[in-house]
């Protein structure tokens, strides 16, 4: 079956991110396909590669990008919940004027048309958030 | 155009939007009246609830000045014109804060909690707030 | 000592809780969504009037005009600006926050 | 339908919303903090008791364990993994997630 | 040394830590915890008030491994060797949740809610979590 | 009077910060000095530059930077807690071997120690959260 997956809360502060990732984990290991994973209100905050979390703690962003690259995940972070918060690509550092960008492996900025899309092709859509 | 794409386009899914939270308090409400307005551009069929303190987000004199914030209340009134047509509210949600459709700014529906759990069950995906 | 509430009453418990540990002569202050606390005829009503047989009640206008129900406040709820919550502050010794 | 609710049943109203609009048939799956609400001898044990009439009603064990409830789970709440969740998810048409 | 820096080191205020949310579901209560450790070097009065949700911080045999967050309930043990000893739970908390003492991770003094309110009424400082 | 005042949510996602900026400015108009202000929890995502509101609304994270510039505020991000969420400095960059720093001017990072000593010389401490 093909899930697609929100979350609307950043790393650590809710649980709604974990809880995010081991159900797509599980779902992938059930077989079914992860059509899109959408990061939408805090949620975006989960694809800053600047985090560094303490050792004994899981690294949440880490954990999301390399399961983006072990099963080719669409991490979509939304463009507009991302400019309120400062999520940033090289292209949006340079569409906005910023020096810097943080986006994280594995993710990347579109519009909240993907996360439409996301529920039109999945058969079923999980939101987690607080 | 691609055969995704041009199943994509045939496809009609039943949207519901679920809205539970107060404006202004947190950004759930505004962000979610951005995604019902960029959703109908892809013509789907779109069902917004308001219940608990979601019905909130329709008070009609919402005045943002001495706050700082931005308005957003006034689009509520665009969404018509976006054929976004089917608003229901909780006639319970409204009840317990002495609210009736006469202190909302867009017209809406006011269905019981049975209809609104009909309307819920009714749809294909929910997006909840 | 104030206490300050920035919750709904209709969604969270933070009212309830405050009110259970309010001292006589506290201030409570409503601000954010705990402002919906602050309304006439709603199911919350009689908390907030209950609270104010012991307490002084007082709720933040522009937090009111947001959301279009300063109109509606109770009879007996002060309502004040920032200034007004700057004024609390320092009239009470401490500063509990309900989140 | 498959309802999912992640708050405490004694710091929000997630819960008690969720019973006012769910079908008989339906389940609902308690998570994160919403996994306080599936105990026994809570002030909040009638309510899912009450909801357990007319629906299935889960709770995720790692959420349990990780706040060390997992041996007060009132009986006849089914515990499940996240291999139970995504089962479930699989199972019911849709999902609405009582945040 | 400057003479702000002396006056600090003399002056010894009531804090007042009030923990009123569940663990995991949030970070509060970790980070709340955070600051009590770093705040017993300050050689302060330091109290620390569980009540509400805040009760279940304090639930004996959490084990996080199947759920992958860190598990910090036992460092609510080491706050005694900090001198951090006044930890105080609301009654009616504690009975709402069919909570006794003998399911929590430390010793504590149960308290009513006029006792907490007394509690948190002497303190010069509260920290709300 | 001398207040000291604690942020513990992000910009934009929830009133907090604007609670709280609007407390600090009413309070700098009343002739009250503001000791600190401590950006804890999510409170930290306030001391990013990277943010790009609509331009329709206010800019939260500007308005802070123009506020401390004015009124020589002590703007203190958490350093643990930006660690978990990605706010970074130059230095804290370096030492976490990061590509990028994001924090925005007038912000400064720093320890917790930092919060107690705003409860220790200040008159009051205010808490805005969630």
């Amino acid at each position: 079956m093909k899930f697609s997956i929100m979350i609307s809360e950043g790393p650590y502060t809710h649980q709604a991110s974990d809880s995010a990732y081991l159900f797509t984990k599980a779902a992938l290991e059930k077989g079914h396909e992860i059509f899109r994973v959408f990061f939408y209100h805090d949620g975006v905050n989960n694809g800053t590669r600047l985090t560094t979390p303490p050792q004994d703690d899981r690294n949440i962003v880490n954990r999301w990008s390399e399961l983006a690259q072990a099963h080719k995940l669409d991490l979509v972070v939304c463009v507009a919940a991302a400019q309120r918060r400062g999520i940033v690509d090289p292209e949006e550092a340079k569409r906005n004027s910023k020096d810097a960008d943080n986006i994280a492996p594995g993710f990347h900025i579109s519009g909240l048309g993907q996360l439409i899309e996301a529920g039109i092709q999945a058969d079923r859509l999980v939101v987690f958030g607080d | 155009m691609s055969d995704e794409m041009m199943e994509d386009e045939g496809t009609i899914k039943k949207f519901g939007y679920v809205n539970r939270k107060a404006p202004y308090g947190t950004v759930y409400a505004l962000e979610s009246l951005e995604v019902v307005l960029i959703g109908a551009a892809f013509d789907q069929d779109v069902s917004v609830i308001f219940m608990d303190d979601g019905v909130y987000q329709l008070k009609k004199g919402q005045d943002t000045k001495a706050s700082g914030m931005k308005n957003f209340s006034p689009t509520y009134r665009a969404l018509e014109g976006y054929d976004v047509e089917k608003l229901y509210v909780e006639k319970e949600s409204m009840d317990i804060r002495g609210l009736s459709t006469d202190d909302l700014i867009v017209p809406v529906e006011v269905k019981s909690s049975e209809e609104i759990m009909q309307i819920m069950e009714d749809q294909d995906i929910i997006l909840s707030f | 000592m104030l206490h300050t509430v920035n919750k709904s009453p209709f969604q969270a418990n933070a009212l309830l809780s405050c009110l259970r540990v309010v001292k006589k002569g506290s201030a409570i202050l409503l601000i954010e969504d705990g402002v919906y606390g602050a309304l006439v005829g709603t199911k919350a009503t009689p908390t907030i009037q209950e609270a104010m047989k012991n307490s002084k009640v007082y709720a933040l206008a522009p937090d009111l005009e947001a959301r279009g129900i300063q109109d509606n406040v109770l009879k007996g709820v002060k309502t004040i600006d920032y200034g007004g919550f700057v004024d609390l502050v320092a009239e009470y010794d401490t500063v509990q926050a309900w989140l």
